[in-house]
């Protein structure tokens, strides 16, 4: 085992056979070396989020034709920087009336659901922990994160906090369901929930296979972030900053960790589902280029999500909702039916031939997909021409009055 | 390893307590919350003796998700129920709810 | 005393706790939070069986939907339910007398009983497969699971109905 | 095993990470509440009523839906891990399930339940 071809290996190797010439027992050196190899990982993405901070505002500043941070250091990269020294001699503000251990659980569990994830993404071949459930586990964490929105909300004593998390809470389980089943293809093609073996099951990249599951599983894994254009929980002028605006200082920059955080999390997992992950030429000779190669893959994705965030406007409640039950979810559904039912009959294939059906139905279902809508659109569009002319047969019925969106009203 | 009797015993008194909560809670999510805990410890029961008599075979593994889906079809109506009662009586303690009680 | 036999202790420790509260606690909200507690503790104890799939289908069935669907109802009949006021009805202690009688019961019944003190045998690698086999092989289990999803359209049906008015009629 | 000792670790880890961060905000930070700053915020307004407003049926007709989806394909995973080694009558099993989770989408498309007013 060279240091080149085997790095996390051979320094793990080191390291145990160091603490086990100090006299410690075998199983304790064991949990040493994964406090230690988890604290390393853990520390590595935490990091990450100040460069990526700094990153998201140079890119966002720049489609909105701006400079962006440009002060501190050169680029302004110190900014988040200054940024962080600055927040941290803020005041906490815990406002009165607030339930005190539910009101720091909140934001602690949310960043706990995001960085919970990095314990099983495959950074590189053979480094990481083979848990063979993974895929399922990557929802299941998500489920923390859901939880200390909730709480977050609740603690604070405030109506619009409230409003907000039951909202934000509405919206991130809706799409959870689209991502539920967008994760079940590539699971169902590997046989496998081991994300390792979803790696290595993937000579041929699964957004090959299946580039619809990759896209429902992108779109619904940022509005279940809550990102613009999905970005209701924050809507200023309706709940004016969303269920963490009783925090302040500190507390409040767990919050932006984590939304970074998860940003780029979703990036990585997607680049292992559907991007091949750690693969790539000379990645399984030297397993350090295959880690090189996945946080190009989690960026590339992260950098869309962004582009995403710049572009688009925010979409409607209503539209919001919709999006995810009425058009995600029914596709998605199709998709795996298909899925299931093609790939008994193109398994015994080869690799690409497989993948070339897959492909192909996949083609099919979006234009017939994008047909139906189209279709839908003229219908709907013909039913307004009729409310516009009154009198003629048959009437439609009247438009609905409008409903002020205010959130006494959706309290209510 | 731990033997299977101290999986038993915590069932038995994760079941009690469910057990108590079903008979002394007054607020009816409450008692359905009871139910859950009791439903917990059944699961307990059924893997660990799938685990330690039969674990080549999946049948207990089985029972334990067919449990899972009663548990969230039981949430699902039982909730629906307490929403529309509270519609109704504005209230959700049990002992409340006594129209059909002679 | 092995690790394993420790990490039980403490598991089992938490979860009876956290059940303790459950039935006590007279927030209900809190009380919906000590539950998750409890359910995260059975799903370490799953782990402990060996049971991977269970471990973390009980995660994101217990904590990522019927506890939010929980505290979703809480919040929404909450306007005559205060917490301050009984939560506990009058009948406690017979709750409580009936309680002990049945966990002595199972003690003395378990304690009775002669018991492995270890496992059969290993799990094998492929439990997850199996049970998915098990659940569609018609030598297995496929009219419970069949069942199971018309089950659970059925209390989706039935939920729908009974919590669904319209607004204006 | 051994993976879920590393995946324990890092549960433990993931949450002692942000909960230093908020320790250090604390100890870092100055501390001086007086009533006027822990108020509650609502726009500059004194607040008014309870805070504990209540909410449409309609968040819990969402979860609702959703618990039942979550259920039915968290049933569906196994099936998916075993899906190779099925034969063809496993895999239409699979596809009537599937059919199944459309069909309770379909009644609360139709009965409105999906709908935002």
């Amino acid at each position: 085992m060279g240091i080149l071809s085997q790095p996390i290996g051979v320094i793990a190797e080191w390291l145990r056979n160091l603490l086990l010439g100090w006299g410690l027992s075998q199983g304790l050196t064991t949990v040493l070396l994964y406090l230690l190899g988890g604290a390393v990982v853990a520390i590595l993405v935490q990091t990450w989020v100040i460069f990526l901070i700094w990153y998201e505002r140079k890119l966002i500043g720049r489609i909105q034709d701006r400079l962006g941070p440009n002060r501190v250091g050169p680029y302004g990269l110190l900014q988040p920087f200054a940024d962080f020294i600055k927040i941290m001699t803020k005041e906490v503000i815990v406002p009165s009336g607030a339930d005190k251990p539910l009101y720091f659980w909140g934001p602690i569990l949310m960043d706990a659901g995001v960085l919970m994830l990095w314990a099983v993404i495959p950074l590189m071949p053979m480094v990481g922990m083979d848990l063979n459930v993974a895929a399922l586990y990557t929802i299941a964490v998500g489920g923390f994160a859901t939880l200390g929105i909730l709480l977050s909300g609740w603690s604070s004593n405030n109506k619009f906090a409230l409003v907000s998390a039951i909202r934000t809470v509405a919206q991130m389980v809706s799409y959870e369901v689209p991502t539920v089943l967008a994760l079940l293809i590539p699971v169902l093609l590997a046989g496998t929930m081991s994300l390792h073996g979803i790696v290595e099951a993937q000579h041929v990249w699964y957004i090959v296979f299946a580039p619809l599951a990759f896209v429902i599983y992108f779109l619904a894994s940022v509005a279940e972030n809550g990102r613009s254009p999905f970005d209701l929980m924050e809507a200023e002028s309706e709940i004016v900053a969303g269920f963490h605006i009783e925090y302040s200082g500190m507390v409040f920059a767990i919050f932006y960790v984590a939304d970074f955080l998860h940003a780029f999390t979703i990036g990585a997992l997607a680049a292992v589902l559907f991007l091949g992950g750690w693969r790539g030429p000379g990645a399984e000779s030297f397993p350090l280029l295959g880690f090189v190669y996945l946080w190009i893959k989690a960026f590339a994705v992260y950098f869309v999500g962004v582009w995403v965030r710049g572009t688009v406007p925010r979409v409607r409640v209503d539209q919001l909702m919709n999006f995810s039950w009425k058009f995600l979810t029914p596709v998605a559904l199709i998709l795996l039916v298909l899925t299931a039912v093609l790939d008994h009959f193109v398994f015994g294939l080869g690799a690409w031939a497989r993948a070339l059906s897959h492909l192909l139905m996949n083609v099919v279902v979006a234009v017939a997909v994008l047909r139906y809508l189209e279709h839908h659109e003229k219908v709907r569009a013909s039913r307004r021409q009729m409310v516009a002319q009154p009198g003629q047969y048959p009437v439609a019925r009247p438009p609905r009055p409008a409903v002020a969106e205010n959130p006494t009203e959706a309290a209510s | 390893m731990i033997p299977l009797n101290w999986y038993l015993i915590l069932a038995a008194a994760l079941f009690s307590m469910g057990l108590f909560g079903v008979l002394s809670r007054r607020n009816a999510v409450a008692i359905l919350m009871s139910v859950e805990l009791m439903l917990n410890a059944v699961n307990i029961n059924l893997l660990a003796f799938w685990r330690y008599r039969d674990p080549a075979h999946p049948v207990g593994m089985v029972f334990a998700v067919i449990v899972f889906a009663v548990a969230a079809a039981e949430v699902a109506v039982g909730l629906a129920l307490f929403i529309a009662v509270y519609r109704r009586f504005n209230s959700v303690a049990a002992d409340e709810i006594n129209l059909l009680k002679w | 005393m092995t690790a394993m036999q420790i990490i039980f202790l403490l598991t089992a420790v938490v979860t009876l706790f956290s059940a303790f509260r459950v039935v006590t606690t007279p927030n209900m909200i809190h009380a919906a939070l000590w539950l998750v507690t409890t359910l995260v503790g059975v799903a370490v104890l799953y782990v402990l069986l060996s049971a991977s799939f269970l471990a973390v289908a009980q995660v994101v069935i217990y904590v990522g939907a019927i506890a939010i669907l929980m505290m979703f109802v809480i919040m929404l009949t909450r306007r005559e339910m205060r917490d301050h006021g009984p939560q506990i009805g009058k009948q406690w202690p017979w709750a409580a007398v009936l309680a002990v009688l049945f966990f002595g019961g199972v003690v003395w019944m378990v304690q009775s009983m002669s018991l492995a003190a270890a496992p059969a045998a290993e799990v094998p690698q492929t439990a997850i497969a199996d049970l998915g086999k098990a659940l569609v092989s018609p030598n297995g289990f496929v009219i419970p699971f069949e069942v199971a999803s018309v089950l659970l359209l059925a209390a989706l049906i039935g939920a729908v109905y009974v919590a669904w008015t319209r607004r204006h009629s | 095993m051994n993976a879920w000792l590393y995946v324990g670790i890092f549960i433990a880890l993931s949450l002692f990470f942000p909960a230093l961060l908020a320790v250090l905000g604390l100890i870092l930070g100055p501390r001086r509440p007086n009533p006027i700053k822990t108020d509650t915020y609502e726009c500059g307004l004194e607040t008014v009523g309870e805070t504990w407003v209540q909410f449409k049926v309609q968040y819990y007709l969402f979860a609702l839906v959703f618990l039942v989806f979550d259920v039915e394909v968290v049933f569906l995973y196994p099936w998916a891990v075993a899906y190779h080694a099925l034969p063809f009558y496993g895999v239409v099993e699979g596809v009537i399930f599937v059919v199944m989770l459309a069909a309770a989408l379909v009644y609360a498309w139709r009965k409105g339940a999906l709908e935002w007013s």
